[in-house]
């Protein structure tokens, strides 16, 4: 076994986590703004570019480049669509950013954008918006973002550590500053320590500890785990985002819970139960043209009622709009369906909601900073600018927004330190003994606690929530992570050894899995994406409160804070009087 | 281990080839069914400039031609590199300008 | 070898043109060695002429005239391919290519027998 | 869950960057699986050190790519149902790139020469100025948008005969996206793309062997690209000359 006086140590000026919008954009910034010299760190738990889920963006990217549109207007829908929850500035900021950071995309990085005959950029409404404002490139929008951002990293000097997988963010010993990440370079299984003086986490969340979920197969929480264990106070925690049609083909495969996507049902596609009834009406006036969250619960409680397909979900038919229609319109999930063995063209294709978005995530202020200096946090690891709910398109907008403003910000701070800082090294030694754990523990399969995580989190956290299912899911977790500490690792090759990394995967989604559900616990009424059986009010705006999940010693502590409405009032709009409410029909 | 240029000689020695190898086909066809002999193969060629400039230029042609074609060849099935591989091609080629120029000298003068 | 990814028809065309590229290469010396034969000793040429009455010969002669044909149609696809506006029709090309080798050698030989 | 419990035969390549061999694995057959799928199953059921990578596992990422019956895919969108021989499998590592462990392998020459060919853009205008105004049907944009939606996933580069013999050729997917970029009207690099794909491994290497086409799983179409730049490289040839 490796100990802790032979893990590899190296030194570097500012160091990212993640290649997704948020670190790419973080590297790209800091190159730009750093002085001359500088080295600049960008270390991936996959390939650069080739993981994490801004790559996976289908719809687009929420900007308001006017038209009708409006600054004002794109921050009030996210403020509504957050139900007052998010951070103001934060989200401000997000809508005022996205315009230059989509001209960034454009005219530096290379994105090309889908253009109306004109020639202008072309926009489209995602729900939940008022406006024409989904900047896209088909549906594969985040293809061409992250594939441009890769190319543009890659032709720098910049240093790269693939398959590097932080797992210990640690601190100086006064714990009062960051004085580097510990890693685990997977190729070869040793131990990395590097020091910086400003780090950029953006591991991009991933809600993976549910049954059917969307993320990419590296996102497990690593990164809010280890702000968890390192203490710093985690927002929004019950927020988990479910996509209501993912695809539902049995649990030995990986296919199950990828997106079909949402314009399916824009586009009038219908929801079937194993009667083939169309059960969104009995939810919603609009069927299966209303919101994401309510189509997922309406999809769940026809689920629970078991009126569901052979599968365990319910059905999605597009054959009446005409197969080869649908064939012609929906060219690329038709063909992703069928090489899954699916004619979503002419059958019927069975559906499930799937945690999709986490909205959770560490608490920063808008220019990125976080408790610890030195330490910065962007995109789906940072909490606030979404609040209860992100809209669709403000995801990826979200990450290449703020990473590039952590990009700008560390070049700056940069300046003030002098030196990397020393880590404590009894904090390192402990990271590494955690790591190690299963080492000393007899081999078993960890696959088969996964599913008994993805289900408990499903049942008892999942799409809709009581006190008694929540608690119960606490002590399941807790069940499960205690199982988890004993089961082990055959240690003797360690050089990409995914079955280690699978126990690494499950220790951070059991941590997080229990914050979201000490979270659910306090938040006694029903926002957004957190909906309770038993508190289905949403209580007043005016009262509004976000959660806050700190770590101290081995307890977790959720406290309510009010949420600062430093912009808006609820019940007032920053839109001009006489503005009308909605600039486009309401539709997917 | 081929960069514009050498591309681009392929293609145009292979252009000059082509009519002259369908000259030299029809002058065979020809040739065969009259019977073909030392001396009528002769008798035709030499002493004739056109002659020579016809096999000459296809000589030169395919000296280039093939030897880029083997440099290719060689580069990608035995690994050999440069310089070697110009090397090859440089000899390959003046062997095959050599040997032809030999032979075209030998049916055209007299 | 043929292995699994080569097996389609335009892979089997580059095949072609490069063994056929090769055996020219390779024949193109011996055919100007037993030329400039006919500088030194003429009778020797004349031997190796007389021996083209045979099959065996005929056969090879046909042999070579098809590596001519399909090399040099083969080399005019590809700088089609290359030069002329792009067209989808690569693998009927590449076909029309071998089959005309085949019809040109073939003439070749019924002519020559 | 609904299986039919006839077993798979998979033979799967088990070594490193030296050496390596093949060892077989039983899996149960399902009704929806992958090849991922399969891989998977048998790292996390049968053999814990078994070495792989995918991230999307929706065809989007590209990094799940192997030699599957001996033929180049994307694993996470090929149904074993598809390529099944028999009830036999045979999985190994991408071709032409070094392997790291098992059917991981090392992707950075691939990306090494994607920089190579200047795939990347080459910036004209700033974040200040507005985005151009580009008719989406114009020819050159037509073209651009035909190589687009590369996934880079190394398909292609591994089905090229002339990658394997050729190390410095710096193969399909890089000289596609090099053509893209050289009909991209904000880009302003169309000469150091010329003279990128012009040098020693450049597209003039290219034999139109066509196994790039035929196995890019997104229908892509590397070997126009090529033939295009092939044509653009000689335009610029005698422009140069005369
Ligand atoms: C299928 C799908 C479709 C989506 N569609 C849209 C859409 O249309 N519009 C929209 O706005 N949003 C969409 N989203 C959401 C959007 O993708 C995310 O909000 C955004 O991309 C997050 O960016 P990020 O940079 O924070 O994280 P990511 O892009 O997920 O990147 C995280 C990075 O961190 C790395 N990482 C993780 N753990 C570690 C570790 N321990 N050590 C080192 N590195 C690590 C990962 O490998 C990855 O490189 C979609 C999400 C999914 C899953
Ligand atoms: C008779 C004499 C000829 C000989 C000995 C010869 C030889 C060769 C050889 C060895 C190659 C390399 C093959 C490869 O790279 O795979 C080649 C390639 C080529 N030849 Fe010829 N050739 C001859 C005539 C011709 C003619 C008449 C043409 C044109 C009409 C032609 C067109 C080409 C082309 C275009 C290539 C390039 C192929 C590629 O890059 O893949 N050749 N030739
Ligand atoms: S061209 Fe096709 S096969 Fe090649 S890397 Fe791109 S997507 Fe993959
Ligand atoms: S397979 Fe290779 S040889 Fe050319 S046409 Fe494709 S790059
Ligand atoms: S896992 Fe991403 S393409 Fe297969």
């Amino acid at each position: 076994m490796q100990m802790a006086s032979d893990i590899e140590r190296h030194d570097t000026d500012i160091l990212i986590l993640g290649t997704g919008g948020a670190g790419m954009f973080a590297a790209l910034h800091a190159q730009q703004t750093a002085p001359e010299g500088t080295r600049i760190t960008i270390a991936v738990k996959g390939l650069i570019g080739k993981c994490g889920c801004t790559r996976m963006v289908q719809g687009g990217y929420n900007v308001a480049l006017g038209g009708g549109d409006t600054v004002e207007r794109h921050f009030m829908d996210t403020i509504n669509g957050g139900k007052w929850l998010p951070n103001q500035d934060m989200a401000w900021k997000l809508c005022e950013q996205a315009v230059v950071r989509v001209r960034e995309l454009e005219n530096e990085v290379g994105c090309f954008f889908d253009r109306n005959p004109d020639g202008s950029l072309h926009q489209k409404a995602f729900a939940g918006q008022t406006a024409d404002r989904t900047v896209h490139k088909g549906d594969l929008t985040g293809i061409e973002i992250i594939s441009r951002l890769m190319e543009q990293v890659l032709s720098r000097p910049i240093e790269k550590l693939q398959e590097h997988r932080a797992i210990g963010l640690i601190p100086t010993k006064d714990g009062s500053a960051l004085a580097g990440v510990l890693f685990i370079d997977m190729r070869t299984g040793k131990f990395r320590f590097i020091r910086a003086k400003c780090v950029m986490m953006g591991t991009g969340g991933g809600p993976t500890m549910y049954k059917y979920h969307t993320p990419s197969g590296d996102k497990t929480m690593d990164g809010l785990a280890m702000a968890l264990r390192a203490g710093l106070p985690l927002r929004d925690m019950e927020m988990v985002q479910f996509h209501p049609t993912g695809l539902l083909a049995g649990a030995h495969t990986k296919m199950t819970g990828t997106v079909l996507e949402e314009g399916l049902r824009g586009a009038g596609g219908y929801l079937l139960n194993s009667s083939e009834n169309r059960f969104m009406f009995d939810y919603d006036q609009l069927g299966e043209r209303a919101t994401r969250d309510v189509v997922s619960r309406g999809i769940y409680t026809e689920m629970r009622k078991n009126n569901t397909s052979e599968n365990g979900g319910v059905y999605i038919s597009m054959s009446h709009l005409g197969p080869e229609n649908v064939r012609k319109k929906f060219s690329g999930m038709v063909k992703r369906c069928a090489d899954s063995g699916f004619d979503l063209a002419g059958g019927k294709v069975e559906v499930v909601p799937t945690a999709h978005y986490f909205m959770g995530g560490v608490v920063v202020d808008p220019d990125t900073r976080t408790a610890m200096e030195g330490l910065y946090v962007a995109g789906e690891d940072a909490g606030g600018a979404h609040g209860s709910n992100r809209l669709g398109g403000n995801g990826v907008a979200n990450s290449t927004v703020y990473g590039g403003v952590a990009g700008d910000i560390m070049g700056l701070d940069l300046r003030k330190m002098n030196a990397q800082r020393d880590p404590d090294e009894a904090v390192l030694s402990a990271e590494v003994v955690r790591a190690q754990h299963p080492f000393s523990r007899k081999p078993a399969i960890i696959q088969a606690l996964r599913h008994t995580l993805q289900e408990a989190m499903w049942e008892d956290v999942g799409v809709m929530r009581t006190r008694a299912g929540m608690e119960r899911g606490i002590a399941r977790v807790s069940e499960i992570s205690d199982e988890l500490m004993t089961i082990g690792v055959d240690p003797s090759n360690l050089a990409f050894n995914l079955t280690w990394h699978d126990w690494l995967n499950m220790r951070s989604l059991c941590d997080i899995s229990s914050v979201i559900a000490k979270a659910g616990l306090v938040r006694e009424n029903s926002r957004g994406a957190h909906f309770r059986e038993d508190f289905p009010e949403s209580g007043t705006m005016e009262s509004s409160f976000f959660t806050v999940a700190r770590k101290t010693r081995d307890t977790v502590e959720v406290s309510r804070e009010k949420v600062k409405f430093s912009i808006i009032k609820p019940g007032e709009s920053i839109l001009p009087e006489g503005e009308p409410e909605t600039l486009v029909e309401a539709k997917l | 281990m081929l960069g514009v240029r050498l591309y681009m000689l392929q293609r145009l020695t292979a252009l000059i080839m082509a009519p002259l190898t369908l000259g030299h086909i029809a002058v065979m066809i020809y040739a065969v069914q009259g019977g073909l002999s030392t001396a009528e193969i002769l008798s035709r060629t030499q002493g004739s400039i056109w002659w020579l400039l016809f096999y000459g230029s296809f000589v030169v042609a395919v000296s280039l031609h093939a030897a880029i074609g083997l440099r290719v060849i060689v580069h990608e099935t035995l690994g050999l590199k440069r310089p070697a591989l110009n090397i090859l091609t440089l000899v390959v080629s003046l062997l095959l300008l050599f040997m032809g120029a030999r032979a075209v000298l030998a049916v055209t003068l007299t | 070898m043929i292995r699994k990814h080569r097996a389609h028809p335009l892979w089997f065309a580059y095949a072609l043109h490069r063994l056929s590229g090769l055996a020219l290469a390779l024949f193109l010396p011996a055919h100007f060695y037993i030329l400039s034969k006919a500088l030194t000793q003429p009778e020797s040429l004349d031997n190796f002429l007389t021996l083209t009455e045979s099959p065996m010969v005929k056969l090879a002669e046909f042999g070579l005239v098809f590596l001519l044909a399909v090399h040099f149609l083969g080399g005019f696809r590809l700088m089609a391919m290359e030069w002329l506006p792009w067209s989808d029709r690569q693998k009927t090309f590449a076909a029309v290519a071998v089959a005309g080798a085949f019809l040109v050698s073939g003439l070749f030989f019924l002519r020559v027998v | 869950m609904s299986a039919n419990c006839d077993e798979l035969e998979v033979s799967v390549w088990r070594g490193d960057r030296l050496s390596g061999h093949f060892e077989v694995f039983h899996v149960p057959a399902q009704d929806s699986q992958t090849i991922l799928d399969v891989v998977s199953w048998i790292q996390q059921n049968l053999d814990a050190t078994l070495s792989y990578r995918y991230a999307c596992r929706v065809g989007m990422c590209g990094s799940c790519a192997m030699m599957v019956n001996g033929v180049p895919r994307w694993t996470c969108r090929t149904h074993v149902k598809k390529v099944m021989n028999g009830n036999k499998l045979e999985v190994a590592p991408l071709r032409n790139l070094p392997v790291i462990k098992d059917l991981a392998t090392d992707m950075d020459p691939f990306f090494d020469k994607w920089i190579a060919a200047e795939g990347l853009h080459h910036p004209t205008k700033t974040r200040d100025e507005p985005i151009e105004t580009i008719n989406p049907d114009s020819t050159m944009r037509a073209e651009a948008n035909a190589g687009i939606e590369c996934i880079n996933c190394s398909v292609c580069y591994s089905a090229c005969d002339t990658v394997a013999g050729n190390v410095d050729y710096l193969g399909p997917a890089a000289l596609q996206r090099a053509w893209t970029l050289f009909n991209d009207a904000k880009d302003s690099g169309q000469n150091a793309i010329l003279e990128a794909v012009s040098g020693a491994g450049g597209c003039h290497n290219c034999h139109s062997q066509g196994s790039c086409t035929v196995f890019c799983p997104n229908e892509l179409n590397p070997m126009k690209a090529i033939a295009e730049l092939k044509k653009a490289t000689t335009k610029s040839f005698f422009k140069k000359r005369v």
